[in-house]
C-alpha cells in the first residue's frame, strides 16, 4: 500500500528530532525542553493510532514499509514495516513514551539532558519495533539500552530500607547496562553467525525469512544459533535466570523510566525471539522452546513470590514483571496462535498497566519522599486520584476482567493447555500469587491508618496532572472490554507465522530420519 | 674455514649478550651500550649474508643501521642526562613512579 | 408475541444499564451526590422494569423463553468467546431478584449512606456490581460467567474496604478478594478442562453453556470426556462455590465482610453475590447430574456448612456477624439442596433468603445507623425506640426460622424433604440446624429488641427513606412462599410432608424456646452453660481456629517461609552469587592482571623476549 | 624517478625546514603563535595530497633498475588522509599544552612534523629498509615528544622507558630483516612476495617474519609487546599520547596490513593462527586491566591495548573483508580516540589533573567537554549509532566469516567489560556532584574542533556505505 508519506519514518525520526532540537535549547529554558518533548512523542503517538486503525487486515503482512539501500557491500538496509504483531507494540511504545513524558514534568533538574537522553531512548525503541534489518535492529536495540544508564544515574532514586541504603542508583544503573550490553552482544553473535551462515549476503529479515524457507538451515546449526538468540534476547525479556537486573533497575529508576523500561524495553526482548529467534530459526525454536516455557513458569511463580516478600513498592512491581512477562514467554513458547496472540496482547496491555504502576509510585514516592512499605499507608484518604489508580492497576495486574491483562493471559492459557498443561496451571496459580501481592500493595499503601507525616501530600489535581493516567487506564479497559479488534489486528499476523512451524514430531521425525545411515 | 654460519652464531651470541645486558644492567648508560650490541649483531648478519650472496646492498643496509643507532643513542644519552639532573640517579630500576 | 428488537433492547438494557451507571458517575462528576444516587437507582430501576416486562409477557405466553442475545467478544478461528444475555426463567427470576431487591437496598442506601465522604464512590461500585452480578446471573457461557464472578469479587473487595482509613474494613475487604481468587484458581481450572474436553477438535471447542449441554452425552460415549475428568472437572467447579457462596473450609472470608456498609452487607453478603455459587449450580446443573460423586460431595460440604456455621451464630455476640453466620448457614442449606439433587428447591430458598436476609440485614442497617452500635449486649429495647425497624426484624427472623406460613417456611421444607427422601444423616443435620437458626434468631431479637435500653443508649428511628424498603421486604418475605416460584422453574412443589414438617416445627419450637429462657426469662444462665461446655464455647468462640491456621499459613508459611526463601534465594545466590560474584571475578582478574605493569622497565624488557619465545611457540604450533 | 609520488614527504621536509627556520628567527613572544603556521602547513600538505591523485598507482625507484622502494597506491594515498587528520587535530590540541611547556615550542612542532614524516613515509612503504627507517623517523620523535616536560619525573620516566623498549623493539625488528633479506637476497616487498609465493618458507625467514612481526606489535601494542603502553601514556604530554595511540598504532597496522596482505599473504595459515592469539591475550590483557585503573590517561592506554586487540582480530581473518573491517575500525577509532584525548588535553588544565577523580561532574561545569568523552567513550565502547560500533560489528562479522567462533565470543564478552570501564568515567562525569563550581571555559576553537569530532563519530556511525566502499577500494595490493 504506497503512501505518500513514509509513516513510520516519521515516527521513528519524530523523537530523534527533538532530541536533536533539544541539544540547541538553552539549559535553563527547561520549559521549551518539555514543550519539544511533548510535541515529538504526540506526533509518534498520532501515528501510531493512525497506523493502529489504518493497517490493512485484510492483506495483513509487512505494511507501510521503508526500504533505503545503506550498506550494499554487506546487504544492510534501512528497512522499515510493521505487521499486526509489531504495529500494537509500536502503539504500546507511543502509549507509554507520551504519557512518560508528561509524567517527567515531576523531573526539575537539568531536564534538558534528561529529556535528551529519554527522547533517544524512544527512538531506539521504535527503531527496534519498525526495523525490518538485523543490522537496524541491533542498531536501534543497543541505541536504547544505553541512556538507560544517565537516566537511572543522574534522576532514579537509591533503594533504601529502614532508611539505610540497600542498593545506589549507581550500581543499578551500571548492573543494568552491563548485563544487557552482555546479552545483547550474546545475541549479536548469533546474529552474526546467522547472517553468514545463511549465506544469503543480507541482513534484510525479510529477504533473510525467504532465503532460509527455501534453503532451510540444518537443523543442527539452527539448534546451536537459537539459544545464542534466545538467550541473548531473552535477558532483557526477562528469561529466568537473567532476570535479576530488572528490578532493580526498575526500583532505581525514575519513574517515567521505570515505565518505559519496564513497560516497553522488556518486550523488546520477547519481540526479538519472536521476530528473529522464531522467525529465522524455526527448527531451532521447535527444538529450544520447551526449555523456554521451562523456565518462564519459574519467571511465574517464582518471580511472584519474590515479589511477596518485597517491601519496596517498586521492586515488587519490578518482579511482578519480571512475573508477568513469564506468560509472554510461555505464550510464546506454546507455539499456538491462540497463545501468541494471547502474549502479544499480553506485551501490550501488561506494558499499559505496569506504566500506570510505575507511574503511580513516582506520584507517591515524590509526595512522601518513600516506597518503603511499612512507612506508608492511608494514602487514600490524601491522594484519592492515585489510590483509584492504583487499584486499578493492581486489579489489572491480578488480571481482572475488564482489563487487558485478563483477555490476555487467557489466552496464553487456553493456547498454552494443551501443549504444556502443567505451565498453564501453574500460570493460573500465579494469578493467585499476583493478585496476593498486589493487594498487599495496594492495603499497605493507600489503605489503613493516613500516617501525620503524609497529610500534606498533594493528589494530582489538575486535568493535565491526571492526563497520563486517564490515558493509560482508559486504553486498558478499552482494550480489556472490547479486545476484539486488537486481537484480530495481531492474529493477522500471529496465525500465519505460526504456521510456518513444523510440529515438533515432525522435526523428530526428520532428525533421526535423517541420522540414520542410507 | 669460516661460514656463513660461524657469522651467524656470533651474531646471534652478539644479540643475545645485549639482550641480556638490558635486562641485567642497572645502569641506563650501559643499557645503551648494550642496546647498540643489539644493533651491531644486525649488522654483522647483513653483511655477512652480503657477502655469501654476492649482494652489496646488504652492506648499505649497514649503513643506515649504523645511522639510526647513533641517533638511538643520542636521544637515550639525552634523556639519561634529564634522568640525573631531575632524577638525581641513572639506576633504571629507580625509575618506577609509573606502574599498575 | 413479542419477538425481535424490543425483547432484545429488554435483554440488553437488563444487562447493560448498571454499567452505563458505573461509568456515569464518575464521568460526570464524583462530587455531586443526588445525581450519583440518582443514576444508580435509575440504573437499576430501569432493568427491573425490563425484568418485569419481560416476567409479564413469559407468564402471559407471549415471549417464548429461553431466548439469547449475543455479540462475539472474541472471534478468532479457534475460539469465538460471545458476550451474550441468556434469558430463561431461572436467570429471570435470579435478575428480578438482583434488580428488585437491589432497587430496595439502593433506595436505601441514600438514607444510611448520606452523611458518608465516599458516597458517589459507594455507588459507582454498586451499580458495578449490579452489572456484575446480572453478567453472571444472564451469562451463556462459563467465560462470561467467569467474568461476573471476578467483577463481583471485585466490587465485594471495594465495598467491604470501602471505608478504607479501617484497618480491619481494608483488612477484610483484602482477604475476601484473596480467600475467592483460592477458590476461583479451581473454578478456572475447571473451567479450562471443560473447554478442552469440550470437543476433540481444537477448533470446536466451546464454553457455551447450551452447546455443552447438548455434547455432554456424546462427548462422554466417546471417551474424549471420561467420567474421571467429569468428575474432577466437577470439583473443580465447585471449588468455586466454596468461595464465593463462602462455604467450608473458605468461608472466612464472610464474617469479616460485615465490615463493609450495612446496605453491602445485604446486597452483597447476603442477598445476592454469595447466592451466585448456587445460583451457578443450578445453572449447570446438568454437569453435575452426571458425576453422583460430584454431587455427594456438594450435599456434604453444605450440609456441614449449614451447621457448622449456625452453631457460631450461637455464641456470636456482633449483630451483623449473628446475620452473616446464618447466611453461612442458609447458603449451606442451599447447597446441600443442589447436591441432594433439588436444584430447584435450592434456587426457592436462595429466593425467599434473599428476601428475608436482606431484610434482617436492613434492618440490623437501621438499628446501627439509630444507635451506632452493632454489640448486641450493647442494645436492648429497640421495639419501643424503632418500631418499624423492630416490627420489621422480627418477621424477617421468623421467616428465617422457617415460621409456619412465611416464605422461609416453605422453601427450607422444600429442602428437608429432600435430604428425608436422599440422605437420612444430612436430613438429621438440617433439622438440626433449623433448631439452632431458631434459637439465635431468637437470642438476637431478645437481646437487642426486648427488655430494657441500656443507658447511654440514644437511639431513634430511621427516616422513611430507610423504612420503606424494609416495609417492602417484610412483604415479600412473608408472602414469598405463594408466589409459585417452583412452578415458575418448571418443577411444582412437591406433595406436603406432614412428618417432615412437624419434626423441623419440633425443632424451631425447641430452639426458640430455648433461647427464650435463657435471654428472656433468664432462667438458664448462658454463662454456666459457656462453663459446662467450656471446651465447646472456645472452640465456637474461636469459630473454630479456622482463621487461626489460615493466618498462621500465610503469614509464617506463605509469606516467611516460602516467599521469604525465594527472595533470599534472589538476593544471595542469584544476584550476590551468580551475578555479583561474575561481576567480582571480573574485577578481581583486572587487579591482577595490572600486577604485570611493574613499573620496571628491565621486567618488560623480559616480557618482550617471553612475548618472542611465545610466537616462536605459536607458530610450531600453526 | 617519479618525484610526484613523493610530493608530500618533500613538501613535509621543507616544512620541517621553515619551522625551523621560523622557529629560530621569531622572537619568545611570537612563538606562542607557530602552531598556526603549523596547522597551516598540515593544510598545504592536504592540498598536495589531493594534487597527486593522477600519480596513485606509481611507485618511486631511487635507482633506475630494481624494485620500487615506495609506492603510491590507493591504500598508501587513504591512509595518508588519516595520518594528515590526526596531525590536524593534535596540533589543535598542542594549543593549550604549549602554554604549559614553556620557551621551546619551535621544537615540538618539529618534532610532530617529523613523526608526521615518518607515518607518511611508512604508508607508501614498499621496502624493509625503508621500513625500518621511516618507523624509526616516528619513534624518535616521540621519544622525544615522550620526554618533553624535561622537569616533569613522569614524563622523562616515560620517554626512557619508551626509549628503552623501543631500542629493543627495533633490534629485534632489524634482525628479523636482517634474517629475511639473507634468506631472499633483497629487501624490497614484491621480491620477497615472489619468494614466498609458494607457500613455502625457510626456516630462517619465519623466525625474521617473527621478529618484524613482534617490533611491529610493539608498536601497536600487541600483547605481549605492549608493556610500555600503560606508563607512558600515563606520563607522557596528553596530545603526544592521542598521537602516539592513534598516530603510531595506525602507521604499525598500515604495516602489518601490506606485510601480512601481500609478502606474507601465502604463509597466512600461520599468522592467522598466531595473530588471533595474540588476538584474544591483548583484549582480555587491556580491557580486564582498565578496569581498576583510576588515572584517566592510564585508563585510555589500557584501552588502547584492548583496541589493539579488536584490529588484530580483524587482521587475524586473512580475509580481504577483514582487512576492510580493520581500516574502518582504524576510522572509528580515529575520531574516538582523538575527542576523547581532546577533552583529556583541555579538562586536564582546567581541572588540574588526570584523575578520574577530577572528572566529577564534568557535565555541570561543561557540558560539551563531558558530552564529546561521553560520545567518544561510548564509541569506543562500540555503542551504535557511533562509529565504533560500526567498526566492532565489522570485525567481528569477518571473524565469524573467518569460523574462528571463539575469537568472536571473547571478542563479544570485551564489549561488555569495555563498556563497564568507560561508563565508570561516564559515571564520575555526569553522576557525581562538581568538584569546583566555576564552569570551564571552552575556547571557540576548540568548541568547533570537538563538535567536529563528535560529527565525524557520528557521521562515521550512521553513513556507512561511503566509507566501506573507500576503503574496499583502498585496501588492495
Amino acid at each position: 500500500m504506497p503512501t505518500v508519506v513514509p509513516v513510520l519514518a516519521v515516527l521513528l525520526l519524530a523523537p530523534a528530532l527533538g532530541a536533536v532540537l533539544l541539544c540547541a535549547v538553552p539549559a535553563s529554558r527547561a520549559d521549551w525542553a518539555r514543550r519539544i518533548a511533548v510535541a515529538a512523542t504526540s506526533v509518534s503517538l498520532a501515528l501510531a493510532v493512525w497506523i493502529v486503525f489504518d493497517y490493512d487486515r485484510a492483506t495483513g503482512g509487512y505494511q507501510y514499509e521503508v526500504l533505503i539501500p545503506w550498506v550494499r557491500p554487506l546487504g544492510i538496509g534501512f528497512h522499515l514495516g510493521v505487521d499486526g504483531m509489531s504495529a500494537v507494540l509500536v502503539l504500546l511504545h507511543a502509549l507509554c513514551s507520551f504519557t512518560g513524558v508528561l509524567i517527567s514534568y515531576a523531573i526539575k533538574e537539568r531536564v534538558k539532558e534528561y529529556y535528551i537522553f529519554y527522547l533517544l531512548l524512544i527512538t531506539g525503541v521504535f527503531g527496534v519495533f519498525t526495523s525490518l534489518d538485523l543490522f537496524f535492529f541491533y542498531f536501534f536495540y543497543e541505541m536504547a539500552v544505553i541512556p538507560m544508564y544517565p537516566l537511572i544515574g543522574i534522576w532514579g532514586s537509591d533503594v533504601k530500607e529502614h532508611g539505610v541504603v540497600r542498593f545506589s542508583k549507581e550500581y543499578a544503573a551500571m548492573k543494568l547496562t552491563i548485563y544487557l550490553t552482555a546479552g545483547a552482544v550474546l545475541a549479536l553473535t548469533g546474529l552474526l553467525w546467522l547472517y553468514v551462515s545463511s549465506g544469503a549476503g543480507t541482513f534484510d529479515v525479510v529477504a533473510l525469512q525467504h532465503h532460509l524457507s527455501a534453503f532451510p538451515l540444518d537443523a543442527r546449526r539452527q539448534a546451536m544459533i537459537f539459544p545464542l538468540l534466545a538467550v541473548g534476547f531473552g535477558v532483557i525479556a526477562p528469561l529466568w535466570p537473567f532476570h535479576s537486573w530488572s528490578p532493580i533497575g526498575h526500583a532505581a529508576a525514575p519513574s517515567a523510566v521505570s515505565m518505559l523500561h519496564a513497560g516497553v524495553l522488556m518486550k523488546l526482548g520477547s519481540y526479538a525471539i519472536i521476530r528473529l529467534a522464531m522467525g529465522l530459526l524455526p527448527d531451532g525454536a521447535v527444538m529450544w522452546l520447551p526449555w523456554v516455557a521451562a523456565l518462564c513458569t519459574m519467571n511465574i511463580i517464582y518471580g511472584g513470590l519474590v515479589a511477596m516478600a518485597q517491601k519496596d513498592l517498586k521492586l515488587i512491581i519490578g518482579y511482578s514483571s519480571s512475573s508477568h512477562m513469564g506468560y509472554v514467554l510461555l505464550g510464546i513458547a506454546a507455539l499456538t496462535p491462540l497463545a501468541l496472540d494471547g502474549a502479544v496482547l499480553l506485551m501490550f496491555a501488561h506494558g499499559l498497566m505496569t506504566a500506570l504502576a510505575f507511574a503511580l509510585v513516582g506520584h507517591v514516592y515524590d509526595e512522601t519522599h518513600t516506597r518503603y512499605l511499612p512507612e506508608l499507608g492511608g494514602l487514600g484518604k490524601s491522594l484519592p486520584f492515585i489510590a483509584t489508580c492504583g487499584v486499578i492497576a493492581a486489579m489489572a495486574s491480578s488480571s481482572l476482567p475488564g482489563f487487558g491483562n485478563f483477555v490476555a493471559e487467557l489466552l496464553v492459557i487456553l493456547g498454552s493447555w494443551d501443549r504444556y498443561p502443567l505451565q498453564a496451571i501453574l500460570a493460573v496459580l500465579g494469578i493467585v500469587i499476583t493478585s496476593v501481592y498486589m493487594l498487599r500493595m495496594v492495603r499497605g499503601t493507600f489503605f489503613g491508618t493516613l500516617p501525620q507525616t503524609f497529610t500534606h501530600a498533594q493528589d494530582a489535581q489538575t486535568f493535565f496532572a491526571r492526563l497520563p493516567y486517564l490515558v493509560l487506564v482508559a486504553v486498558l479497559l478499552l482494550v480489556g472490554c472490547w479486545p476484539r479488534p486488537l486481537i484480530r489486528l495481531i492474529d493477522v499476523s500471529a496465525r500465519p507465522f505460526i504456521s510456518t512451524f513444523a510440529h515438533p514430531e515432525a522435526i523428530r521425525m526428520a532428525t533421526t530420519t535423517s541420522s540414520q545411515p542410507r | 674455514m669460516i661460514t656463513l654460519t660461524h657469522y651467524l652464531v656470533l651474531s646471534a651470541l652478539l644479540f643475545t649478550i645485549g639482550l641480556a645486558g638490558i635486562m641485567t644492567r642497572r645502569n641506563v648508560i650501559l643499557i645503551l651500550l648494550c642496546v647498540e650490541l643489539m644493533f651491531n649483531a644486525a649488522n654483522l648478519a647483513f653483511v655477512a649474508f652480503a657477502k655469501s650472496l654476492g649482494d652489496p646492498s646488504g652492506q648499505v643496509i649497514v649503513f643506515f643501521v649504523i645511522t639510526v643507532a647513533a641517533a638511538e643513542v643520542t636521544v637515550g644519552l639525552a634523556i639519561a642526562i634529564l634522568m640525573a639532573r631531575r632524577l638525581s640517579t641513572l639506576n633504571a630500576d629507580e625509575v618506577s613512579l609509573l606502574k599498575w | 408475541m413479542v419477538t425481535g428488537f424490543p425483547v432484545a433492547l429488554a435483554a440488553w438494557t437488563l444487562l447493560l444499564a448498571p454499567l452505563a451507571a458505573a461509568a456515569g458517575i464518575p464521568l460526570l462528576g464524583l462530587h455531586r451526590k443526588r445525581l450519583s444516587a440518582s443514576l444508580a437507582i435509575g440504573g437499576l430501576l430501569v432493568p427491573f422494569a425490563c425484568a418485569c416486562w419481560l416476567l409479564l409477557h413469559t407468564l402471559q405466553g407471549s415471549l417464548h423463553l429461553p431466548l439469547e442475545v449475543k455479540v462475539s467478544w472474541l472471534l478468532l478461528p479457534d475460539l469465538a468467546i460471545p458476550f451474550g444475555v441468556l434469558i430463561d426463567p431461572l436467570s429471570l427470576l435470579m435478575s428480578l431478584i438482583v434488580t428488585g431487591v437491589g432497587s430496595a437496598i439502593f433506595i436505601y442506601s441514600t438514607g444510611y449512606m448520606a452523611h458518608d465522604s465516599g458516597y458517589s464512590r459507594y455507588f459507582t461500585m454498586l451499580s458495578l456490581f449490579a452489572f456484575s452480578m446480572l453478567t453472571i446471573v444472564l451469562a451463556n457461557n462459563w467465560l462470561e460467567l467467569f467474568i461476573g464472578w471476578e467483577l463481583v469479587g471485585f466490587c465485594s473487595y471495594a465495598l467491604i474496604g470501602h471505608w478504607f482509613e479501617k484497618p480491619q474494613a481494608a483488612d477484610a475487604g483484602k482477604k475476601a478478594f484473596l480467600v475467592n481468587r483460592v477458590a476461583d484458581f479451581g473454578f478456572m481450572l475447571g473451567i479450562l478442562a471443560l473447554w478442552a474436553h469440550s470437543s476433540p477438535l481444537a477448533a470446536e471447542r466451546t464454553l457455551n453453556y447450551q452447546l455443552l449441554q447438548t455434547r455432554l452425552p456424546s462427548l462422554l460415549q466417546s471417551g474424549w470426556l471420561s467420567h474421571e475428568t467429569l468428575v474432577l472437572t466437577g470439583l473443580l467447579i465447585f471449588c468455586g462455590v466454596l468461595g464465593k457462596s463462602a462455604q467450608m473450609p473458605l468461608h472466612v472470608w464472610l464474617p469479616d465482610a460485615m465490615e463493609g456498609p450495612t446496605p453491602v452487607s445485604a446486597l452483597i453478603h447476603a442477598a445476592t453475590m454469595v447466592a451466585a455459587g448456587v445460583y451457578m449450580l443450578c445453572r449447570n446443573f446438568w454437569l453435575f447430574q452426571g458425576a453422583p460423586a460430584v454431587l455427594e460431595t456438594i450435599a456434604w460440604v453444605g450440609g456441614a456448612t449449614a451447621f457448622f456455621s449456625a452453631a457460631l451464630a450461637v455464641v456470636e455476640p456482633d449483630l451483623k456477624r449473628i446475620l452473616a453466620y446464618s447466611t453461612l448457614s442458609q447458603l449451606g442449606y442451599m447447597v446441600m439442596a443442589v447436591g441432594l439433587g433439588g436444584h430447584v428447591a435450592g434456587m426457592y430458598h436462595l429466593t425467599t433468603h434473599a428476601f428475608f436476609k436482606a431484610l434482617l440485614f436492613l434492618a440490623a442497617g437501621s438499628v446501627i445507623h439509630g444507635t451506632r452500635r452493632q454489640n448486641i449486649r450493647e442494645l436492648g429495647g429497640l421495639r419501643r425506640s424503632m418500631p418499624w425497624t423492630s416490627a420489621t426484624f422480627f418477621i424477617g427472623a421468623l421467616a428465617l426460622c422457617g415460621f409456619p406460613a412465611l416464605s422461609g417456611f416453605f422453601s427450607k421444607d422444600e429442602i428437608l424433604v429432600l435430604a428425608h427422601e436422599h440422605n437420612a444423616l444430612l436430613y438429621w443435620i438440617g433439622s438440626v440446624t433449623a433448631g439452632l437458626t431458631a434459637f439465635y434468631a431468637t437470642r438476637a431479637w431478645c437481646v437487642a429488641f426486648l427488655g430494657q435500653a441500656p443507658e447511654h443508649l440514644h437511639a431513634h428511628e430511621s427516616p422513611p427513606v430507610m423504612l420503606i424498603p424494609l416495609v417492602l421486604l417484610s412483604v415479600l418475605s412473608i408472602v414469598g412462599g405463594y408466589l409459585g416460584i417452583p412452578a415458575f422453574l418448571g418443577e411444582p412443589a412437591g406433595a406436603f410432608h406432614w412428618d417432615v414438617a412437624a419434626t423441623s416445627l419440633a425443632a424451631i419450637a425447641t430452639g426458640a424456646g430455648l433461647a427464650w429462657l435463657i435471654y428472656r426469662r433468664k432462667a438458664i444462665a448462658a454463662e454456666a452453660i459457656a462453663r459446662r461446655c467450656a471446651w465447646l464455647h472456645r472452640l465456637l468462640v474461636n469459630r473454630y481456629f479456622f482463621d487461626d491456621v489460615y493466618t498462621w499459613y500465610v503469614e509464617q508459611v506463605q509469606q516467611r517461609l516460602i516467599a521469604g526463601a525465594c527472595a533470599l534465594f534472589e538476593r544471595f545466590i542469584i544476584i550476590g552469587l551468580a551475578v555479583n560474584g561474575l561481576a567480582w571475578l571480573t574485577q578481581l582478574a583486572g587487579r591482577a592482571i595490572r600486577r604485570v605493569q611493574t613499573g620496571r622497565v628491565q621486567g618488560y624488557v623480559l616480557g618482550f623476549c617471553c612475548g618472542i619465545i611465545a610466537l616462536l611457540y605459536l607458530a610450531g604450533r600453526f | 624517478m617519479n618525484w610526484p609520488t613523493v610530493a608530500v614527504e618533500l613538501a613535509l621536509c621543507a616544512g620541517v625546514l621553515g619551522l625551523l627556520l621560523t622557529d629560530a628567527l621569531l622572537g619568545p613572544a611570537k612563538k606562542q603563535a607557530i602552531w598556526k603556521l603549523a596547522l597551516a602547513g598540515v593544510l598545504v600538505l592536504g592540498g598536495v595530497l589531493w594534487w597527486q591523485r593522477p600519480w596513485i598507482g606509481q611507485s618511486f625507484q631511487p635507482m633506475a633498475a630494481g624494485q620500487a622502494m615506495f609506492v603510491l597506491d590507493p591504500f598508501a594515498w587513504t591512509f595518508k588522509w588519516l595520518f594528515l587528520l590526526t596531525m590536524l587535530v593534535v596540533i589543535l590540541m598542542t594549543r593549550v599544552f604549549t602554554r604549559q611547556a614553556g620557551a621551546n615550542i619551535g621544537e615540538f612542532y618539529l618534532l610532530l612534523y617529523s613523526a608526521l614524516l615518518g607515518m607518511l613515509v611508512l604508508a607508501s612503504v614498499h621496502d624493509l629498509l625503508l621500513l625500518f627507517i621511516g618507523l624509526e623517523l616516528l619513534t624518535f620523535s616521540l621519544y622525544v615528544m615522550a620526554a618533553y616536560l624535561k622537569t616533569d619525573a613522569r614524563s622523562i620516566e616515560a620517554g626512557l622507558k619508551y626509549l628503552i623498549l623501543g631500542s629493543v623493539s627495533s633490534g629485534f625488528l632489524v634482525y628479523g630483516i636482517s634474517l629475511l633479506y639473507g634468506t631472499v637476497g633483497a629487501t624490497d616487498f614484491a621480491t620477497l612476495r615472489d619468494a614466498f609465493a609458494t607457500g613455502q618458507m625457510p626456516l630462517l625467514a619465519k623466525a625474521g617474519m617473527l621478529l618484524v612481526l613482534a617490533g611491529l606489535g610493539f608498536k601497536v601494542a600487541a600483547v605481549p609487546f605492549h608493556l610500555w603502553v600503560p606508563d607512558v601514556y600515563e606520563g607522557a604530554p596528553t596530545p603526544v599520547v592521542a598521537l602516539l595511540s592513534v598516530g603510531s598504532k595506525m602507521a604499525g597496522i598500515v604495516v602489518l596490513l601490506r606485510l601480512l596482505y601481500s609478502v606474507f599473504w601465502p604463509v597466512q595459515a600461520m599468522w592467522g593462527g598466531i595473530l588471533a592469539v595474540l588476538s584474544a591475550a591483548t583484549m582480555l590483557y587491556g580491557n580486564l586491566a582498565a578496569i581498576p585503573q583510576t588515572n584517566i590517561k592510564r585508563l585510555l592506554g589500557y584501552s588502547s591495548i584492548g583496541h589493539a586487540g579488536y584490529l588484530l582480530m580483524g587482521l587475524s581473518t586473512a580475509s580481504w573483508f577483514g582487512a576492510q573491517a580493520v581500516g574502518y575500525y582504524l576510522l572509528a577509532y580515529l575520531f574516538s580516540n582523538l575527542a576523547a584525548f581532546f577533552v583529556v588535553v583541555t579538562a586536564s588544565q582546567a581541572v588540574g589533573g588526570d584523575r578520574l577523580e577530577d572528572y566529577d561532574g564534568l557535565s555541570r561545569r561543561s557540558p560539551l567537554l563531558a558530552a564529546t568523552l561521553f560520545v567518544g567513550l561510548l564509541s569506543l565502547a562500540g555503542v551504535p549509532p557511533l562509529a565504533g560500533f560500526v567498526g566492532k560489528l565489522l570485525v567481528l562479522l569477518a571473524t565469524v566469516e573467518s569460523g574462528r567462533l571463539w575469537l568472536v565470543a571473547i571478542g563479544a564478552v570485551n564489549v561488555a567489560i569495555s563498556l563497564y570501564y568507560y561508563l565508570q568515567v561516564v559515571r564520575r562525569m555526569y553522576l557525581r556532584p562538581a568538584v569546583g563550581t566555576q564552569p570551564l571555559v571552552v575556547d571557540p576553537l576548540t568548541r568547533a574542533a570537538l563538535i567536529a569530532l563528535i560529527g565525524g563519530i557520528l557521521l562515521v556511525g550512521i553513513v556507512q556505505e561511503p566509507f566501506l566502499r573507500a576503503l574496499s577500494s583502498a585496501i588492495r595490493f
